[in-house]
């Protein structure tokens, strides 16, 4: 009984913080605002639906095969969103270095200098 | 499960609509990515695994990367002819 | 109608947002909806399979985590370069 | 014929069709009520007959395995097709290419190699890829998958190198003989196993292993090797198709870079 409550209560979580992350994509204007909510929902909520999975099965396939998910998702999704901001840059500047105007504390200047 | 059914199916309908009415081809290959999503998502929620999985792999590389090499093709071969057309305009001029 | 099965219905829905948005703008943007449809397909996978008592068909979501990504890149890959 | 004809006229072919497909959905047998007699008897007989889980993939390489030979051999012959409508024809090997090399140099238009990040991730996913999709083709007969979804996934792993901006490596990877080799041995190594039903009086493409336990990744008989045969034709196949379209595509823009 008290692990359906927990469950049903970590579903909801997961479901809740995707709804919310999906809506912001429509809300929210720019594009690089925009790419900043995929990571709560491949963090958060996978987390989340990972431990319902395991409440519920135990030990199992499933669980084996929800922390691969994880895994693969939080490893992935930040590479994957720096290769699309970099696709952004590179279609709006040309290149996706900072531009000489923009002052990113840390980033190297102009298209000229290597990474 | 018939919210579901139902849901997905009026989803299918809606998307293969927005696809065909998408005019630039880019925005069209991500438009049918989405597509095969849903697409994918109908046939696992009508019972239909097997199908399901072959959809999901399909879609999701093979397909949109047969696309955008075509149309970097075709992009290649009419900066081609336009380049081509320019020289020769030009040495029609001289 | 178990928890797995309703939260599955709302997630469902989570997906009306990320259509309009891939539906709407510039290729970029509209890349960005489609990585999260991914995301969110994958999830509602692994919903629908526990909905279903179907363990084998975790392989689903899984294979769909793995080529979200490879999807993903190509269309970043060819934005950025070719087209 | 101009606009408001055509409209017309595509109006009147609209109706018309629309009457028939309203005509035609009125006698389709109503939503999930199933009145065929052979999915039924499927679903009772296939686990005790042929100890195998995944019904479906019991239909296409059991119950109907001569129906899949025919669609491989449809798969099979696209392929060649496709390849042999891109081959290069050789007037334009040597052709010069230093005018497109200079306008990809163009402001704007320099072609960036992908960062760090991705590339270390990008390979780094080849590995886990390359198993999961051993891992769906050598349990077709048990989960949802089998040789072409498998297939498909083993074939996304050279994709993945190329997308890490390493065409020498996908092309080391992939070399072109012998993906075609691949896929030729694909097609041939199902061909061959239909006969041993044969040689032992049976039909073709019959039963001659062992079933061993449903549920076990030994079982099910012939279903095993001829997934092994058709995954290894599907990848092959879309290699081989992914191989000449960037050849075709893309070979003579990455001349200046290398």
């Amino acid at each position: 009984m008290v692990a359906n409550i927990a469950i049903a209560v970590l579903l909801a979580l997961c479901v809740l913080s995707t709804a919310i992350c999906c809506l912001a994509l429509i809300l929210v204007k720019d594009v690089f605002n925009r790419m900043h909510y995929l990571a709560p929902v491949t963090s958060f909520s996978v987390l989340a639906l990972l431990a319902a999975v395991a409440l519920q099965n135990g030990w199992s396939q499933g669980t084996i095969k929800t922390i691969l998910i994880l895994l693969v998702l939080f490893l992935v999704n930040a590479v994957l969103t720096h290769a699309t901001a970099r696709a952004a840059r590179v279609r709006q500047f040309g290149h996706w270095l900072p531009h000489p105007k923009e002052h990113i504390l840390g980033a190297p200047h102009g298209p000229s200098s290597q990474l | 499960m018939l919210v579901l059914q139902a849901t997905i199916l009026i989803f299918v309908a809606i998307t293969a609509t927005a696809v065909v009415f998408t005019r630039q081809p880019v925005r069209q290959v991500v438009g049918l990515s989405f597509y095969g999503i849903i697409l994918g998502l109908l046939f696992f929620i009508l019972q239909a695994p097997d199908v399901a999985l072959s959809q999901i792999t399909i879609g999701a590389v093979a397909l949109p990367l047969m696309f955008m090499l075509s149309l970097a093709k075709i992009r290649r071969d009419a900066e081609e002819r336009k380049r081509r057309e320019e020289s020769e305009h030009r040495r029609e001029a001289a | 109608m178990n928890a797995w099965l309703m939260g599955a219905d709302v997630l469902l829905f989570t997906l009306v947002p990320c259509g309009i948005a891939v539906f709407r703008g510039n290729a970029i943007e509209r890349l960005v909806a489609l990585e999260m449809a991914g995301i969110v397909q994958t999830i509602l996978l692994v919903f629908l399979a526990e909905a279903f008592h179907r363990p084998s068909t975790y392989d689903l979501a899984l294979a769909m985590a793995l080529l979200t990504f490879g999807g993903g890149l190509v269309f970043a890959r060819f934005l950025e370069r070719w087209l | 014929m101009n606009r408001r004809v055509r409209r017309w006229f595509f109006l009147i072919c609209a109706c018309a069709i629309f009457g028939l497909f309203v005509s035609a959905v009125r006698q389709m047998p109503t939503f999930g009520h199933y009145r065929g007699p052979y999915g039924d008897i499927l679903n009772r007989e296939t686990v005790y007959e042929r100890h195998i889980t995944d019904v479906v993939t019991a239909v296409n390489f059991d119950w109907r395995g001569i129906d899949t030979l025919g669609e491989e051999s449809i798969l099979f012959l696209s392929v060649i097709g496709t390849l042999v409508l891109l081959r290069k024809p050789s007037s334009e090997v040597n052709d010069s290419h230093d005018e497109n090399d200079t306008a990809d140099k163009r402001k704007g238009r320099e072609i960036p190699l992908p960062s760090a990040a991705t590339r270390v991730a990008t390979l780094g996913l080849v590995g886990p890829l390359v198993v999961f999709g051993l891992y769906i083709v050598a349990h077709g007969h048990l989960t949802p998958g089998g040789g072409f979804q498998g297939g498909v996934i083993l074939a996304t792993a050279p994709l993945l190198v190329y997308l890490a901006g390493d065409l020498k490596s996908f092309k080391r990877i992939a070399n072109h003989e012998t993906v075609q080799i691949g896929e030729a041995l694909g097609l041939l190594g199902f061909l061959i196993l239909g006969l041993p039903g044969m040689i032992r009086g049976g039909a073709y493409l019959r039963n001659v292993l062992p079933l061993g336990t449903s549920g076990h990744v030994f079982s099910g008989g012939m279903i095993a090797p001829i997934n092994v045969c058709t995954g290894v034709a599907v990848s092959a196949g879309l290699v081989a198709v992914t191989y000449v379209f960037l050849e075709h595509t893309l070979e003579t823009r990455l001349r200046g870079r290398r």
